[in-house]
């Protein structure tokens, strides 16, 4: 029986080493070309001062909640970059990293974290489907999604992002489980930060890695070390093309961690030791990535510096967006509950708008 | 041609299947079985596994997947085996399904439907018999509806399959082999009308899915006592057809709402409130509601205690103060 | 003492779990960080990891998991994080916690408090502001009881988890920090009775949860326009407390009923049905609802739009054909 | 990282083959003493006659539907004989056999099936749950239930029953995480029948097991063949003990085969092949386990007579007890709805005995 070989690797899959000097635990995994790897770093710059940005902007009370990505923008931006066009991407609230890598524009990902309306894209030009509050439901999308362009001959994959406390929720289970039955084209990308809010991996699962949760699928699983976006990437883009060539699903995971607090509301100094985020904020996965970029001679600094620019302008960008104040209509609250407004919605929007003329 | 319930529900799922290639069929025991209820049978068969199939055991999952499936452009029509046994897909239901047009504003729609067989006098054991559509009537973004007659198992189903909003559509388990003459061109009310299946001038007794059928027998009866009963077939739950309803208690004065589900919190309540509101001025009486008890679903051999039935809606009947009313002439 | 609801939620906490070893706490992060909303605020470090603790991220199985814990001799109380995630412990709390004393005709009791915060007002992006008590009071077997004060806030949890019956506490979110007078003993009224807030004599307001503040001040505001309003509070949804609410509308002839949930299926239509039902002829008018619009919850930026305020609890007061009404002596 | 050890042998436990003779994969497992094995051939014999006796008793209407457990007794005997006295064991609707062998009165057990009453035997007295129709939650129960015991120093055990099919509902995989993450004694006990209604294995799940699930939840597993009871106590039996030591929960899954059709009212034949039925009776676990007890001279043709005997008699029960029409009260519906009826349940009370009288 060959059930050994959907096991994960025993240890996370890495390329590079904390301090950027190559690690060799490839997994079997090709390492990504470097045009590659230089387009992630640029986009985790991009990605992590748009969070920076977008925390700064929630103390300012331009943002009504802010779940921040840092310390996996070498997770968010790999999931974005595995993706071809025609891929579908599953986030959660705290994926707007990812959002920013695939080409959303910061109006599009802060819509809803801003209040204005629950969804700030469209999800079928963009391919990115609304991201998703209760918890481990959009895995299942994910795999219908997926099912759906199977169907169709259509090659392409969609890839579900999920956090280390939501693969408890039993949709988690029957996606894996869905996907396995039918060999669904999707990568279920489980972001390990080690916390769900306050609640640490160790109360979370007695597994030694989530990962180990494939095998009982049928289902081939992987770990990685999250930090590290050479690996990331290189996991993420093996698993991606054995769901398209119609192998079947892959569940990933990557270890990696919250360097924040739950959200811009929380205060994880309850619960967590101020070390344990220190030792954590020294494995950054963009320092890792530029040393590693550096020492292959694949970025400049002229590079560097350009890539802080642009992601100075990109900054700018999610100022002024959120500084403007659009204009939300009230009576827009009736449209989309149904294709068309019922006789019961036209009366309560007739009741309204004479509450807004009165 | 006569037929029953389930055979209507058959027909129509095929025709929906013939129609248009995106409407698929999924759920527990649909494919080769044919459902425990064989509203499936010989579907995939006849159309394909590809078009009619088995699913893992899982509610959440057959109603998230179909969310899925949704969005991929495909019409799904998914089968909870049971009542009780969507409740596992509450979440989705009502987080996801009701909800996906508006989150997206109108950028994805979720044309599905949910068939739940419901409600009980079939004998069955614990969780085989709740009547849940209350939870999903209260739920903005489905619509609920439920056959009375084999015809509109026919009419309606087509409808929900072709509506571009979620439906979740009960079938009433104890109508399942009925048999009935039906047509299957479909002729009826839009699918969020109700109609009046008898006309009286006495009384508007408000009923729906396996209720119609005893509304009707109690409209029978009630001739012995005297008064001249109309039944009103709500069809659609949600949305609810004010014109029709009112339109009828306007002019009878009277009103009795039947279903099986519990009465508290039911969703004859909702029928109770908005009729009132409306008709306030031309009630005799309060419009009272005829329910199952506020009870769990008993056991197969006392459920006959807990199921309105034609005895119960005459006494009700006649609480609506008769002595009252100036007596109509001819009366 | 000054103290808010939720600090008075966390209060009744503590002295339950001081009075009996049964009672134990648990739920997503309700342990070392005191829960979202910091109802278990220091609970774990006073009382022990061993009696207030985190669980798995799975609401099902939190729920479930208590049920066994009950069945082995514990009280425990647990958490939902918001309103909307309590909807995947949807089958275990209807399927099992409501029925497990009825299937077991009494061996099994199920004395525990499922905790939920709920109803919106306080800018929460989507899922995080739905008004569920609909779902839960159509469900026999168990309670439902939701403060509107911090004094019952305390009380009614006191009273909950001492219920030998399942609870579903509702806890208004917007009222959380809310400060208000409060005394620690308990001297309310029992946790099936209703209580008038307000006494008047022209309208009954009812209301419950996060509208008992509002149906407060629309009274003060309504003196303005002449009216005398009486405000009840229903603190227990299920079961219903008739006999106070009857009173009070026998008493004034009118009567609005307020809740934030939507409307239709809503929990005020059974208030209506049955207010109705009881006092047809004392009524002046029919009873009108005053509630959320029939739509998913909107986004922060919007959800002043969908929720009962002052000004719309006037107008519909205006609406109670006060003209009609023999002019009462003083009025 | 010692995770392997938590996978199951990579063939089932078999400790007797089909024709009686000894099979040695063992894994490892003790064999059940002698005196263990006769029981148990005693109980299936007694759980194999109730089982066509209620399947007759059906065909002439005195139960509403019942769930034959014909070709799974050695599983549902060696549940209940894995119990001690203090053990709690969680059965779904398929159990029956299970509870005539934990001890349960014929009246009792068949109650629910009879449609007189949800549940016809006391939990707290007979330490057995109600049995189960929605499927997988009880085992949520019976993880709460163990975990209760073990806060309380009991050193008691819970066994959960639940099916192949049960296995993909959400409640199954929280009820396995909740357990290895409080170290519950609990024992998940599959018995994987190769059916859920009429869907087949193959449709349910992708994995070469079910039983390989349990690394993901770092929990021990194993698999076992479900038609040798020999392996199956041998398997549970360590299982339980496990469970008792405070090392943890356990998940065993059983490979047996459901020889009749899911209920009465099911048709077999619209969805599998005679002959796949014909090859499981070969299996019949009720003459290998006669077959190796002659084989190893633990039972002797009077004892076999007199087991028979003795079920003829408790078959007499049965139909005693299925003859009789129990008097119902309907006023009943009332009680145990609270602690004290409502209010409103007394009114609806007052009615229905006013319509009684009637
Ligand atoms: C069904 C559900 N239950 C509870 C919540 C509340 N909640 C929001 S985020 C969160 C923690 C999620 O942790 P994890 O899955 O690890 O993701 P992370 O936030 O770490 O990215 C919780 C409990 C929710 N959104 N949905
Ligand atoms: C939540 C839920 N969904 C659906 C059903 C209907 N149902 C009853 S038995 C069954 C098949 C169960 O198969 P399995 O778990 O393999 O157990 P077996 O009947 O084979 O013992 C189904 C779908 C149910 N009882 N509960
Ligand atoms: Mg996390
Ligand atoms: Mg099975």
């Amino acid at each position: 029986m060959a059930v050994e070989t959907l096991l994960p690797s025993a240890a996370p899959v890495r390329f590079v080493a904390e301090d950027g000097s190559r690690a060799d635990h490839h997994g079997g995994y090709g390492e990504p070309a470097g045009a590659r790897l230089k387009d992630a770093y640029r986009l985790m710059v991009l990605g992590r001062r748009f969070d920076v940005q977008a925390t700064a902007l929630t103390k300012q009370g331009r943002l009504a909640v802010y779940p921040s990505s840092a310390g996996q923008e070498a997770c968010q931006v790999a999931a974005a970059l595995a993706l071809g066009e025609r891929d579908w991407l599953f986030p959660t609230y705290r994926d707007s990293v990812a959002l920013v890598a695939r080409g959303l524009k910061p109006g599009e990902v802060l819509t809803l974290l801003r209040g204005d309306a629950h969804c700030g894209y469209n999800p079928v030009e963009t391919r990115v489907a609304p991201q998703c509050t209760p918890l481990a439901t959009q895995t299942l999308h994910a795999a219908g999604l997926a099912h759906a362009m199977q169907r169709r001959g259509e090659d392409a994959v969609a890839v579900a992002l999920i956090g280390d406390g939501a693969t408890s929720e039993g949709d988690f289970h029957e996606a894996l489980n869905f996907a396995a039955v039918f060999k669904a084209p999707v990568v279920f990308f489980v972001q390990n930060n080690r916390f769900a809010i306050s609640v640490p991996f160790e109360k979370q699962s007695a597994a030694a890695a989530l990962a180990y949760k494939g095998i009982g699928y049928g289902m081939r699983s992987e770990q990685v070390d999250g930090n590290d976006a050479v690996a990331v990437l290189a996991v993420l883009d093996d698993a991606v093309k054995h769901a398209r060539d119609g192998k079947g699903p892959v569940l990933v995971e990557a270890h990696t961690y919250r360097i924040d607090a739950h959200t811009n509301a929380d205060d994880a100094t309850r619960y967590r030791d101020a070390e344990e985020v220190a030792k954590w904020r020294e494995a950054d996965p963009l320092k890792r990535l530029e040393t590693h970029l550096k020492n292959e001679n694949l970025l400049q600094d002229s590079e560097i510096e350009r890539f802080a620019a642009d992601a100075e302008v990109f900054a700018q960008s999610v100022r002024d967006t959120l500084n403007a104040e659009p204009e939300l209509d009230p009576l827009s609250l009736f449209d989309h509950v149904y294709a068309e407004p019922t006789r019961q919605l036209q009366r309560q929007r007739a009741a309204l708008e004479a509450e807004l003329e009165a | 041609m006569t037929t029953t319930m389930a055979q209507a529900l058959n027909a129509a799922l095929r025709d929906a299947l013939k129609d248009d290639d995106r409407v698929l069929v999924f759920g527990e025991d649909v494919g080769t079985l044919g459902g425990v209820f064989r509203v499936t049978d010989g579907i995939t068969a006849d159309f394909g596994e590809d078009r009619c199939f088995d699913t893992p055991l899982a509610e959440s999952g057959i109603v998230g997947f179909a969310v899925g499936m949704a969005m991929g452009g495909f019409r799904p029509v998914v089968e909870m085996q049971f009542d009780a046994f969507a409740y596992p897909a509450f979440e989705q239901i009502t987080s996801h399904v009701a909800k996906l047009r508006n989150r997206t504003r109108g950028a994805l729609e979720l044309p599905m439907v949910i068939r739940i067989p419901y409600a009980g006098g079939i004998g069955g054991v614990e969780h085989h018999c709740d009547s849940s559509e209350a939870y999903y009537t209260h739920t903005p973004g489905l619509r609920v509806v439920t056959p009375g007659t084999a015809q509109d198992a026919y009419d309606l189903l087509r409808d929900a399959i072709e509506s571009p909003d979620p439906v979740v559509f009960l079938e009433p388990k104890c109508r399942y082999w009925s048999s009935e003459e039906v047509s299957f061109t479909r002729s009826g009310a839009a699918m969020d009308r109700a109609v009046v299946r008898r006309h009286g001038k006495d009384v508007t007794l408000i009923a729906y899915g396996p209720m119609v059928a005893t509304a009707l027998e109690t409209a029978e009866a009630a001739k012995d006592e005297g008064w001249d009963v109309e039944v009103v077939d709500l069809r659609s739950l949600s949305p609810f057809d004010d014109e029709t309803v009112t339109a009828s208690v306007r002019r009878t004065g009277r009103a009795v709402v039947v279903h099986e589900a519990a009465g508290f919190g039911g969703y004859g309540a909702e029928v109770v409130a908005r009729v009132t509101e409306q008709c306030f001025h031309q009630l005799h009486a309060p419009v009272l509601r005829v329910t199952g008890l506020d009870v769990p679903y008993p056991a197969p051999k006392l459920e006959r205690h807990m199921l309105p039935d034609v005895d119960r809606i005459l006494d009700t009947i006649a609480r609506l103060q008769w002595a009252d009313t100036p007596v109509v002439a001819g009366a």
